[in-house]
Parts: structure tokens; sequence; C-alpha cells
């Protein structure tokens, strides 16, 4: 490429703003880091100063799996887009996947492998060499008998596998996939109902009533951008009957702000209330399956009356709700966010699907889809660790059963409550292990540090779960050449089997290699003459995502067994009423998610939809509690539980239950670079180690805690001033029944001065 | 022609105010209130589009928030009938802009393309153009930002980066439309619709932002602005905004 | 002057004030050390502090994006008033008292004027662009912008500078030729080049005359177009509070209410320190304290006015600027500035008061203070509550800013002070008119 | 230098009085120096005609028309549209206009002044500094001494305190 001549160029040209390059011709080039502007004068083939080349790959923000563009322009990653061509997303994009682009280039990113050198925790690391990084970790993992315990974020597709195959190798090692989000009693109430392992579908564009109980779905429950698509398609998307969305928990959450009608209902009694509209809809005799009996029978001590006494709804609201939701065709409902983390979580999650069924619902447009099981990489729901795992892996570690733990990318020092121990369980473990982009809580205390790519420099692979009831699955490409001296997570444990001779069972020497031979079953799974294996990775990378029409039909009965013991009990709560008067609803903010937000300047920038605060936690209250206790927007209170105190300031809140106080999640950082240290609070350390005994997740949602001003003021700082209208009109409303009488004048005519508020 | 024609020519010719005729395009922007989540990806897709800077916590506390749009958002009743909206606001790209008029040194004004324009380089501070602005979209760099290293990498070759004492606000993504109106000018032919689209318009989750051109009839934004929903915000101050909103739908609402 | 031991002579006019430009006694050095040492520590550096780190150092926020700079730029401005407006207007209908102030109030307008400037610049975000507000051919072809209501300001602050400047050059010829005359050494170079070879010949005279009187009726609609193009700078906005048709007559009236304020201060002042007892006498204070009352009443009454507009109008925004501006959180500003510029005045009804000189300029003070008060909350109260709920914020000055107000003051006396040592802070000429005319002496008289 | 008579006088009706008479006598035009401006020159040497009014009213119609000009020109020279409204907007070039009015009157006055005062002059001329202070002088151009004393005598007369003789005798 030394001469390029002007029709070469022009076609470089064409190429770029074509939009999307080929990704493996980066690899090639992924040597020299990028030090100037144009840090070439003679570029290689694929840069062309000043034409911008689009890579697709996979977001790695949350667990959605959502497809992404992203453009580079001399080497550089500008900018974050969905992959137009991606289902999940359809190429639209949540702003924590657009911050991705700052978890690339955070200037506190773990820039070389380091050793610990002196006591942990006292941040005496030393850089060292891969080489010598990687053999310090395997000589450890060599000796015969050591017990290890690989704790990952929750990883799929051939990471997955790769991390499955080196934890058997290694013979006395466990695998365990730890997300603090991770709906582990929505699977389990899958299960339950349907032996589904995989989370079904919720097809929420085509639902014309929607009963969300609890579930920020917009926000950050589950796949929130595909959500959102779906949502603004059901709401206003054509000549259809729009949406109508009610939304049940006891704090406003994004989606709440969103529905047409928030039901406030005390935490925990949203799978009670979830029975007496179930009730309901039988008592009305509109149901009329085979074992509408059985049903019946099974919701007998559901009537309104007395669910409106537990859940605090009007039975008249439970009535209205149950007849609405029935006559909605399609109607969904969806439960999780608030409703799944309480002690009765998974009762409630399937008293709440199991309204799906009860109008029928299953499998049909609009309402529930099973989706297939994914084509690459492990099933969904393996090796969760839950908080009852992560508990007994404390345990066992102050007992000093683990030798070794290797931890990838995920924070449980941050995310577990400081009552699970771990920090506890960390000090006795001989040897520690982050593979680690950032110095968060957990890599602090660690004795190796290996890190690792970020998603945009790392090759990978995606199954998006939950799936969009077809066949999906993506490539993860890097965009950009290694910023630093790091390495992806695969190749990191590439170089440790290597050293440990586990070449039978994994025979690669990259990831690249590694991925490349897992789609090769998925290309096997195509037409025998569709093209040889070169062109369809070809093909793949440059689309980004590839899909297959592949659907489960599943006969969806529930067995009587699963009716027959259907009910919810009571919430559990650590702490008295007395001592501790108000139930803490800690909720995940948009920006932060589960706290990997924090280190994201837009993240922290970005004011929290509902009440504008930036940088910083809060702690929302009802004003007439407010009132009564004599607080006011911006007093400093400290928020006791029976595990420990934050101090937070108070933001008057005015959807939230007068006994309820809520927190977000995703501040309170101690360690995690410059923007995320030592900033607000983190609400999880003091939660009550309270779970759901039947997915033993943790119920975030079940701790009492005190609150008491500590007559210091220390507002929270907010974007927004004031959040009323005072009848200026700016945010105008229309009823649907006056849209054909009401019309206004033709807007791009001229002015329209006048018009009837 | 004399001299006396072309005189009286030309000021039959500037006394006429500009019409959407006059301009190449009329770019429009339309927000469905009743789609719109208030999720925020629109802020942080314009904060990477545009090298808007981190401002910092404490530049935030006083009120210094640099975000080209956000989102506004609004109670209405009080607990248990307490009900959010989300309203996002940026630059309406007024037709009849107030703070076009008002900057001495024409540092902001219409452009070929019907936008409101900011001239960075032209801007000398005086700041009174986010005083007229009724919709408080214009930010003021109250200081140089800097982007630690190596976070400056992200920073769009397309945008320039501002420095201390200019305006700056929400230009549509003119980048963008430029770009997309250079492709459509080497094949002869007009930009289609939906081919360019601002950052916020194409990251929003819900599709709420539609943008495209008005002088289109058939473009999305044509049928939106059509909508019996469509309004202005603050349309009394008739400021001729290129920002439509659909009225949100509340049944409750008569 | 009644009290004066003998009636003065012409001479004693001369001789009084070229010994106030020659003699300066220690006191004048320390004040003016005092001035300049205030102005460099209070002004310059925070403002090159300001001009190094951005207008972030000063306090304003988003929807505040003007503060007291704006709001001291309006104040001396408005300052700016009396002198030539108020010497004009006494000039044309020929009031004698006039001629014993004019020259200071004059000076205090041009000096007034300076320091707006100023405040224009220290306001601005990118000063060293200033020149982009002039229209001259640059390369870009590109003129500034006529339709901006700074624009105006700019050109009508241009003609106002130039205007006084002229003005209280031209009254001044005659005194500096009669100051050349008894001065030596650079200030007698200096003297040559100002007084222009002046030599009171009758047709000079006659020249001066009406080129004067020429003058006093061009910048009589020249001031009061000048501060009713400064309201318009807000009142053409649509910002809720601002968008008012009174205020064109409120600010010129603010801005002549002020300035006689300001004239009594530097009256009083001039009187004590520079021993011109001869010339402002209580008759001075008497008529400027008349003056004030009148102001006053006017400047209530407009203030009613608008209250009475917002509460009428009934319209959501002007009724909240109404709310806010009486209750919200600058509202002891507001009763502070009603108390200071409304009631306080009143005591002018007596005449006891008018002429007593300490009272007088404490009232005087008084109303300054209070419309400072009133320029800061036309900007502050309205620009953090305009039209959308969600963007209102609290705007309170940062030490920069008080500092460069103080500063400003600062430079304002340094002006001032070097103003007395070159020009003949009274008018020679003018005050000899006002004495009785020399008569022929007994028995001279041979025709 | 022309030899002038100079005679200083204490008050001035009789430093009228004297040029009154010197003009009678057939002198070249007597001019009065004095501290103030007096009254009544021109009933005894007739009188003055002033231009500097029409220097401000056509300074102040230049004005008008080009600040109009300005704003427009340039308007059109560099096409900005603004806020909607038209190119050439008439209310706030008026405004400039109007200024410009002033801007114009105000200067071309000042010139007015100085061309018909004949001003400035820095070369020596005939002056006594008293004339500044208190006495009103009456100056004469004498072309010989005959003439001087001619002058002398009618400006003691008229009740000179003193009579001086300044400039070359030529």
């Amino acid at each position: 490429m030394a001469n390029v001549d002007r029709r070469e160029f022009l076609k470089l040209v064409g190429a770029g703003s074509v939009g999307v390059g080929a990704g493996y011709l980066l690899a090639e080039s992924i040597k020299h880091p990028v030090e100037h502007l144009i840090p070439y004068s003679v570029p290689p083939e694929e840069f062309s100063p000043g034409i911008a080349t689009w890579y697709n790959s996979v977001c790695g923000m949350c667990p959605a799996g959502c497809g992404i563009s992203v453009r580079t322009r001399e080497g550089r990653a500008k900018k974050i887009e969905g992959n137009p061509a991606h289902p999940v997303n359809q190429g639209r994009l949540c702003a924590l996947g657009q911050a991705g682009l700052q978890t690339l280039y955070n200037p506190d990113r773990i820039t070389a492998p380091m050793l610990l050198q002196g006591k942990r925790g006292n941040d005496a690391f030393v850089e060292t060499t891969w080489k010598e990084g990687l053999a310090n970790v395997s000589g450890r993992l060599g000796v015969p008998g050591v017990a290890t315990v690989v704790l990952s974020q929750g990883v799929r597709g051939q990471l997955a596998n790769l991390l499955e195959l080196f934890t058997a190798e290694l013979g006395s090692a466990e695998l365990l996939h730890y997300d603090f989000a991770h709906p582990h009693t929505l699977y389990a109430a899958n299960e339950r109902l349907f032996g589904q392992q995989q989370l079904p579908y919720y097809d929420i564009a085509n639902t014309r009533y929607l009963m969300s109980f609890g579930a920020d779905f917009l926000n950050n429950w589950l796949s929130p951008v595909h959500h959102s698509l779906g949502f603004g398609h059901s709401r206003q998307g054509g000549d259809a009957q729009r949406l109508r969305f009610v939304q049940i928990e006891p704090k406003m959450s994004i989606s709440g702000a969103a529905a047409d009608e928030w039901v406030a209902a005390r935490p925990g009694s949203e799978g009670v209330l979830a029975l007496g509209i179930a009730h309901q809809i039988l008592a009305g005799g509109r149901y009329s399956g085979s074992d509408a009996d059985d049903w019946t029978a099974a919701l007998a001590d559901y009537s309104p009356e007395l669910v409106a006494e537990q859940s605090g709804v009007a039975a008249a609201t439970i009535v209205r709700l149950a007849d609405e939701f029935a006559q909605a065709k399609p109607a969904l409902a969806i439960g999780g966010g608030s409703a799944a983390n309480n002690s009765n979580g998974t009762d409630t999650l399937v008293a709440v699907t199991a309204l799906n069924y009860l109008v029928g619902n299953i499998g049909q447009a609009g309402g529930l889809i099973f989706n297939p099981d994914p084509v690459t990489g492990p099933s969904a729901s393996s090796r969760r660790a839950n908080y009852e795992v992560m508990r007994d892996l404390a345990e066992a570690a102050q007992q000093g059963v683990v030798d070794v733990l290797i931890v990838n990318n995920t924070n449980p020092l941050f995310t577990l409550p400081t009552a699970a121990g771990f920090k506890e369980a960390l000090a006795s473990i001989p040897l520690i292990v982050s593979l680690s982009s950032f110095m968060d809580e957990t890599t602090a205390m660690a004795d190796v540090i290996l890190p690792s790519h970020t998603y945009l420099e790392s090759w990978g692979d995606d199954v998006p779960q939950p799936g969009v009831g077809f066949s999906v699955a993506a490539v993860s490409q890097p965009v950009v050449a290694p910023l630093y001296n790091t390495r992806s997570t695969g190749d990191i444990l590439l170089g440790l089997a290597s050293n440990l001779g586990f070449r039978d069972a994994i025979p690669w020497t990259t990831m690249e290699e590694c991925i490349k031979d897992g789609w090769r079953e998925i290309h096997a799974r195509g037409e025998p003459g569709s093209g040889d294996f070169d062109s369809f990775w070809h093909d793949v990378l440059q689309s980004g995502v590839w899909g297959e029409d592949v659907r489960q039909q599943q006969d969806a009965t529930v067995s009587k067994e699963v009716i027959d013991n259907i009910g919810v009990a009571a919430p559990e709560f650590a702490g008295d009423v007395g001592d501790y008067p108000f139930v803490l609803h800690p909720f995940m903010s948009t920006s932060m998610y589960d706290g990997r937000g924090a280190n994201l300047p837009w993240m922290q920038e970005l004011p929290d939809p509902i009440t504008s605060v930036v940088y910083g936690s809060w702690l929302e209250m009802n004003p007439a509690t407010a009132d009564k206790m004599g607080l006011q927007d911006g007093d400093l209170v400290q928020v006791a539980s029976m595990q420990g105190s934050v101090e937070v300031p108070v933001v008057i809140f005015p959807a939230i239950m007068p006994d309820v106080v809520a927190m977000p999640i995703g501040q309170g950082h101690e360690s995690l670079g410059r923007y995320a240290r030592n900033r607000g609070a983190n609400p999880i350390q003091i939660l009550a180690p309270v779970t759901d005994p039947v997915s033993g997740a943790l119920a975030t949602g079940a701790t009492r805690v005190s609150v008491v001003a500590t007559g210091r003021r220390a507002p929270a700082v907010k974007t927004g001033g004031e959040s009323r209208q005072l009848g200026r009109d700016i945010v105008r409303f229309t009823s649907t029944t006056s849209d054909a009488t009401e019309h206004s004048a033709k807007l791009n005519s001229i002015p329209i001065s006048v018009e009837p508020a | 022609m004399s001299f006396m024609d072309r005189f009286v020519s030309g000021w039959r010719k500037h006394r006429q105010a500009a019409t959407d005729d006059d301009f190449d395009y009329a770019w429009t922007m339309s927000i469905d209130l009743d789609r719109c989540t208030g999720c925020g990806a629109c802020v942080t897709a314009c904060q990477a589009e545009n090298n808007i800077p981190l401002v910092g916590e404490k530049e935030l506390a006083g009120g210094r928030e640099m975000q080209w749009i956000r989102i506004e958002r609004y109670w209405e009743g009080e607990y248990p009938n307490a009900k959010l909206s989300f309203i996002p606001m940026m630059c309406q790209h007024c037709d009849s802009a107030p703070c076009e008029t008002v900057c001495p040194v024409s540092a902001t004004y219409h452009n070929q393309d019907g936008l409101n324009t900011q001239i960075y380089n032209r801007c000398i501070g005086t700041r009174s153009c986010a005083v007229y602005c009724p919709y408080e979209v214009r930010f003021f760099n109250y200081y140089d930002h800097h982007w630690p290293a190596p976070l400056d990498q992200q920073l769009n070759p397309d945008v320039t980066v501002r420095e201390k004492g200019v305006m700056e606000k929400c230009t549509f993504c003119i980048q963008r439309i430029r770009q997309a109106k250079d492709h459509a000018k080497d094949e002869g032919r007009r930009v289609a619709d939906g081919e360019v689209q601002p950052a916020c318009v194409q990251t929003c989750p819900s599709e709420a932002l539609v943008f495209g051109d008005r002088k289109d009839p058939n473009s999305n934004v044509s049928k939106s602005i059509n909508d019996p929903r469509a309004y202005h915000v603050l349309g009394e101050l008739n400021t001729r905004p290129s920002v439509v909103y659909l009225k949100k739908v509340d049944a409750d609402v008569v | 002057m009644s009290s004066e031991q003998k009636p003065m002579q012409y001479s004693d006019v001369n001789d009084d004030i070229v010994r106030s430009l020659v003699v300066t006694g220690r006191k004048y050095y320390i004040t003016l050390a005092i001035a300049v040492t205030v102005m460099v520590t209070c002004f310059y550096f925070p403002w090159f502090y300001q001009l190094y780190y951005g207008i972030g150092a000063a306090g304003m926020n988003n929807p505040t994006v003007w503060g007291t700079y704006l709001a001291s730029f309006i104040f001396w401005i408005g300052l700016s008033h009396s002198g030539t407006l108020l010497s004009c207007v006494l000039h044309i209908t020929n009031s004698e008292w006039r001629k014993a102030m004019y020259r200071s109030a004059e000076a205090m307008t041009l000096f007034s004027l300076l320091v707006a400037v100023t405040m224009v610049m220290v306001h601005l975000g990118r000063p060293w662009f200033i020149h982009w507000a002039a229209p001259y051919p640059n390369q870009m072809e590109l003129w500034p912008n006529f339709r901006s209501p700074l624009l105006f300001d700019v050109i009508a602050i241009t003609t106002y500078l130039t205007g006084s400047l002229i003005f209280i050059y031209m009254g001044s010829i005659p005194d500096f030729a009669a100051v050349r005359d008894r001065t030596s050494g650079w200030r007698y170079h200096l003297y040559v080049l100002l007084s222009l070879g002046w030599r009171g010949t009758d047709t000079e005279w006659h020249r001066l005359g009406w080129a004067y009187t020429f003058l006093a009726v061009l910048i009589i609609p020249l001031a009061v177009s000048v501060h009713s193009i400064v309201s318009w700078d807000f009142a053409m906005s649509i910002v809720p509070g601002l968008h008012q048709t009174i205020f064109a007559p409120y600010f010129v009236v603010g801005a002549i209410y002020s300035g006689t304020a300001g004239i009594v201060t530097v009256m009083f002042v001039l009187r004590k320190y520079m021993n011109f007892e001869h010339f402002i006498t209580k008759i001075h204070f008497d008529n400027l304290g008349k003056l004030l009352l009148l102001l006053s009443l006017l400047w209530s009454y407009i203030n009613i006015l608008e209250l009475f507009t917002a509460w009428y109008g009934g319209t959501s925004t002007e009724y909240e600027q109404l709310r806010y501006k009486l209750t919200g959180y600058y509202s002891p500003l507001y009763w502070e500035m009603i108390l200071f510029c409304a009631v306080a005045p009143l005591l002018l009804i007596s005449k006891k008061i008018r002429t007593s000189f300490v009272p007088m300029l404490i009232l005087s003070i008084v109303i300054n203070i209070g419309m400072y008060t009133e320029r800061f909350l036309i900007i502050a109260t309205t620009l953090s509550r305009q039209y959308l709920p969600e963007s209102w914020r609290l705007y309170t000055p940062s030490m920069v800013e008080i500092s460069i107000l103080v500063g400003s003051l600062a430079m304002f006396i340094t002006l001032f002070l070097l103003f007395v040592k070159i020009f003949p802070s009274v008018s020679i000429y003018e005050v000899k008119e006002t004495m009785p005319k020399p008569q022929k002496k007994n028995g001279d008289r041979s025709w | 230098m022309v030899s002038h008579a100079i005679g200083l006088f204490h008050d001035p009706e009789s430093a009228l009085h004297a040029a009154g008479q010197l003009k009678s006598a057939g002198f070249a035009q007597p001019e009065i120096m004095s501290p103030v401006p007096i009254h009544g020159v021109e009933e005894v040497l007739g009188p003055k005609k002033s231009v500097i009014k029409r220097f401000t009213f056509f300074g102040g119609i230049f004005g008008a028309l080009g600040g109009f000009a300005l704003a427009a020109g340039t308007a059109v020279m560099y096409l900005h549209p603004t806020g909607g409204r038209p190119i050439i907007t008439i209310p706030p070039f008026l405004i400039i206009s109007y200024e410009m009015t002033i801007l114009c009157g105000i200067l071309a006055t000042v010139l007015g002044f100085l061309i018909s005062a004949r001003l400035p002059v820095f070369r020596e001329r005939i002056y006594v500094p008293e004339t500044a202070v208190d006495k009103f002088g009456v100056t004469v151009p004498c072309d010989s001494d005959e003439q001087f004393s001619d002058a002398e005598r009618i400006l003691e007369q008229a009740g000179a305190e003193e009579v001086r003789r300044l400039g070359d005798p030529s």
C-alpha cells in the first residue's frame, strides 16, 4: 500500500462509507498501539485517514447481548451504535451501552500484569510480564490437589465452554458464574411452571395489555433495549390499539413512570396480588381450560378483599385490573425486579407468570414465547452462583478449603452484602487471581492481576439471553488494537492451559481459533451447499450476527402438582418494625447497573431519569414521611439496618410508599478508579442475608432500615430544578378518546401559536 | 439592469422573511412523548458523538451541566396518584429563533439547511443567546475542558472541541447531515428519508425520536408532525421550532 | 457663600482651581495609592485569573448566564446618566446652579462609562475577540449583526462615550487655557495641547457657545436612547419578567436616579476634600435632593406598575416571577431595594435633610446600593426562573465577582482621582459667570 | 507677527466700549479677549455668523443615511438569516441609524467648531494671560507707531488699566 493511486483511494473511501469493514483484517494490524493523531504515514490497508470504518460486535456492558456497530477512525473507536441487523436491539442502544467506549478508554485501566508485593489491599502491586504472571499462577494451579474456584461474570458462548473445559481439566476445581443482577428467581419460576431452562421471550411489541409486577423492563430488567423497542412499537406503532400498561411496585421505577397506571403494592405482596387477579379471572369464568377447577381450588384463598388487605391495593382496583387483563387480547404479565427480590420471590414470579397461562397467551404473539436452546455455549442457567452458593463459598474459604480463587471480571466484594462474609473469605484464600480490566474492590484484594481486554478489544461470541424467540448468535470482534499490555480472558485461560499442559482438551492457541471452532458447528447447521466456512465467517463478521428461524414449539401445560402448590407466603423482613420502620428498596439505576457504570464518567454525569441526581447516592422518601420526620430534600440521613449503616442525602420522591425508602445501587465504591472512588454509598453492604429459599437468591428487598437525620445537609447534586409544570403545558396530554376529535394545525405550515391547552 | 432596478429588486428580495422554500432542507425532529421512557440513551449518545465535555461533580452542582439533550421530568399529582412524564429537551432549531437575532457577531444564524447553527470560532461569549433562548438549551463553556488520557482518544474527529468562553448547543448532528448531503450530492439526488439521523434519534431504544426533512411530504417526520397529537413546546412564544412533540396519551386526561 | 469672609474675586477662582491641580497633599497620594492597590488586587488579579481559567471563575450557571458583571455594567451605565444628561438639560434650561457641579458630573459620566465598558470586557467569554463586534471590513467579510440589541449597545455606548468625552472636553477648553497660563513643566505642555491655542477671543467664545449648545441638544436624546437600548438587551428577550415594554423608561429613570445620587456623593467628596466649599453649596444639595425625591417617586411608580402587570397578566410564567421576586430566594434583596430606593428617599421631603451634607451623602450612597441591588435582581431573579421549571437554578456571585465589583469601584475612584489633577474639576469660566460681573470702578467713567 | 495694541480692562462694559471706539476710529476689527463669554459683542462689533449649525445638520443627515446604509449594506453583503426576519430589518436598523445620526452630528459639530473658531493653533499669538483671569482685553493690529499711539489713546480713554504693545513693530 506504499503508493495509493486515486482509484484505490476512492475504493477505500467507498468501502469506508459503505459502513461495515471486515474485522478480521484488523487482527493483523493490532500489533502497534495508537500513539498519534494519524499514526501512520502510510496507513495499513483498512485504515483510510478521514474515513470511518465500522465494526460489528457485541455489547459487553450488560448481559442483554445487544449487537453493536463501532465507528472507528484512524484506529480509534469513536462511537458505539446499535447493530441494525441484530434482532435484540435492532440498531438501538441504551446509555450504558453507549458508554462502553469509556471502559475501553478509561484512564484507570490496569495496563499490565501485576503481582502483589506486600500486604493485600494496600495497592502494593508491581508490574510484571505476562510470562511471569502466567507462570506464577500456573505454578500454583499445577500443584496436585489444589482446590480452585473460578468465579466468573456470567459469560456465554465459547468463552463459557472454555471456562468449563479449563475447570474440568484443573481437577478439583469449581466454576461459578456470578452476577449480582442474574434473575435466579425468574429462572426458577419458569422452570417450576413450564419446565423451561431458558427464560421465555416476552413479546411486548405485540401485546395490548401489559401488567408488570416490579419488572423495570425499560431500564435494566433482562433486555431493556429490546423491551423498549417493543414498548415503543406497542404504544404508538401504527394503527393497532395502543398498549395499556400497568406497573405494580412499591416505588416508581422508570418503567413505572412510563406506565399508564402505577399501582403501589406493599413490598413482597406482588405475588399475592397476582393470585388475587388470577382468582378474579377464574371467578369471572374467563378461564376455560381443563384444569380450571384445579386453579379455582388452589386460588380459593385469594379473594380480592383478602388480597387487598395484604397488598394495600384496593379490592376494586384488583377486580378492575383482573377484568382489564382478562379482556385485553393479547395481555401479558411480567414479573421481576422488586417483585422478585423478596423472600417469596420465586413463588411471586410463579404467580405472575401463571397469569399468562390463565389468559392463554403462552406461545402466542403478544404473549410469552419459549426460546430454543443456545446454539453455542452451555445453557443459560448452568453454574449460576446465587447468594446461597456465594455464602457457602465464603464459608468454605474461611475454613481454608479454597486454595486458589480466579476472579474474572466480577466484583463480589462490592455486590455481596457484608453479611456474606466475603471479605473475610478472601483473606483466607492463599492465592487470588483477578482477570479484571479495572482495579475493582475484589481485584484490589488479589495477589496476581492478569488484566483482560475490554470487550472492544477481544474476540468472543454470544447468544443473547433471554433470546428473541428464535436462534440467534453473534460474534464479538476486536474493534481497536489493544491499548495496553492486556490479553483477552480467553487468551489468558489459554495461556494458563498451555502452561499447565492441557493441550489435549484445550487445543487452541488463540481465542479467535477457539471461537471459529465453535462457529464451525453453527456453520454446519446450515444447508450443506451454503458455502465454505471462511466465507460464512466473513459474512458473520460483517453483519455481526447470525440467526436461524428455529422456534421452540412446546406444549404449555402446568402440572397439577404445581397448581395445587401455588401460593405465596408472606414476605420475610429482617429487622423489627419498631426499630427499623422502613423497608429498604435498593434498585439498579439506569447508569450504574450493578456498579459497573460507576467508573464511566458519562454514566456518572447521566442524570438519574427520575430524580436527576448525578455523581452520588441518595435515599428516596415519600414526601409525607419526610414531612413527618422533619426531613427536607438534601438532608443527610443515616440509613441503618441490623447489618450496618450508610449516610446519604434525602431526595423527596413523590411516588414511593410511605414506609418504603429506596436507594440506588452502584455507587459507594472503595476502588475502581477516580470516577467511582469514595462517591455515594453502597446499599448492598447493609442488606440482611435474607434469601428466597426456592432459588437461593438474595432477597434484596427484605431489609428493614431506620432513617435518622444527622443534622447535616449535603444535597445530592441534581441537574433538574423544579419538577412540577405549574400549569405551563410543557408536557401535554391527550386522552385516547379525544384523539379523533382534537386536531391541531398542520405543524409544518406555520405557527401554531394558539392552541387549546 | 440599471443600478436603481437592481437596488429595488434587491430591496424587495431582502425585505422578505425566509421560508422553508429558501432553505435546501428543513430538518425536523419529532419526539413522541408517549414512547419516551426517559432512559437517557440519547443523552449519552449525544455526548459521545459531539465531544461534549465531562464537567465534573462540582460544576454540575453549580448548575453548569453540559448536555445538548436532556431529559426533563415533570410530576403530576401526589402519592399514590403521582405521575411522571419525561420530555427530552434540546435545541429546537426555531425558525424564529430569539437567540439568532441577539448575537452581536452573528455566531448563530440559520444556515442553508434551515438549521440554527452555532459557529464556535465566531463566538465572543456574550451569552445573550442563552438568555434569549426560552428552552434553556444553550450551554456555555465556563472552562476549558479536558479529557484525561486516554479518554480523549474517543473524541469524534468530525466535531470541534470547544474552548472556554464559547457557547454551544445541539446541532442536529450537522456533521452527519453534511456527510449525507455530500454523499447525496455525489449521486446527484436529495438526501433520502432516514439516510441521516442524529445520534440521539439513532440510538433511541423506544424509537420515540424521528428525524427527517419536513419538505418531503412522505418522510416519517412529516407524518409525525401531521399527527393530531403534535404540538410545540412553548408554542405560544411563536418561535416556530423544528422540534415537534407528540402529546403523551393519558386516558385519565380529558 | 454668605458665610464666607469676603466676596469671591475672579482671580480667587483661578487660584483655587489651579491650586487644586498643582498642590497635592499627602492625603491625595495615600488615597490614590490605596485606590490603585485595591484596583489592581481586586480587579486586575481576579480578572486575569478569570481570563486564564474561563468565566467559570464567576458564579454564573446555565440559566443564569448573566450575573453581577452585567449588573455592574447596567449600574455604571446608569450612573453615567446624570452627568452629561443632567448637565445638558441644565445647560439648555440655563440653570445657574449647574455651573459649579457639571464638570465633575460629566467626569463621572465619562468614568462610569469607561468602567461600564470594562465590565463588558470582564463579562465576555472571549474578550480578546471583542473587536468582532465592531463594524469594520475584516478578512472574512464578516460584519456584526446589526439586528442585535447588543450591537445597538455597542454603537450607542461608543456614541455616548465619544459624545461625553467631547462635551466635557469642549467645556474645558477655556479652563485649560486659563490653567496653561499658570503652570509650568509637563503640565504646561499638556495644557498647551489640550487648550488648542485658546485665547478667549469674542469669536472663540461665540463659536464655543453655539457648538456647546448643539452638543447638549444632541446628547440629551442620545443619553435617553443609551439606557433605553441597555434595557432592550433585556426587554427584547422573551424571558418572563424581562420582556416588558416598561423597561426602557424604567431603566432611564433608574439611571438618572442612581446617577443623581452618584453626583451627590461626588459633590460631597469634592466639597470636603478639594476645598470647594465656595463653589458647591447647600443650593446644589437642595436642588439635587428635590430631583432625587422626584426620581424616587417616579421609580416607585414604575415598580408598582411592573408588579401590577405581572399580577394582572396572570400567566404562569409572569406570575411565578412576581411570586418569586416578592417571596423567593432573592426576596430579602428585593425588600432591601424597596427600602433603600423607595422608602428612604422620602426623607428628602424635608428641606432640612436636603440641605445637610452628611445625611445627603448617606442617602445618596443608600440609593446607589439599592439601585445596584435592583440591577442584580433584574438579572438574577428573572434568569433563574424562566419558562421550563426543570431548568431553574439559583445563582450566587462568586468571590471573583464580588472582588471585581469592589475593584471596579476602586477603578472609578482611581480615574476620578487622576481626573481632578488634570481637569479643572470645577469649571472656571462658568463659575465666574455665576459671580457678579466686575463693575466699572467709580471715577473710571471717562466716557 | 503684526504689532498689536492691547488694552486691559477691569470690566467687560468698558472693554466693549473701547472696542466700539476703536472700530469707529477706523481700526481693523478689534478682538476682545475675556475670561468669560461676554454679552453684547455683536451690538458693538457687528453680527457674527456661525456655520456650526450647518455642520451639525449635515453631519446628522449623513449619520442617519450612513447608519442605515451600513446596517443594511453589510447585511446584504453577507447573508445571515437570523430569527426568521428579513435580511433588511427596518426597526433595528433605524436604531443604528438613530445612533449614527447623533454620533455623526457630534463629530461634525466638533469639526465645525474647530474650523469656524480656527482652532487648534499652536504657534505663538497675541495673548495676555491676565485675560484668562479677570481682565478684559481689547486687541487691535497696528501697522505703525502712529496707529499704536492712536489706539493707546482710545483705549486709555475708554478706561484701560494698562495698554501694551505686542508683537514686532514693523
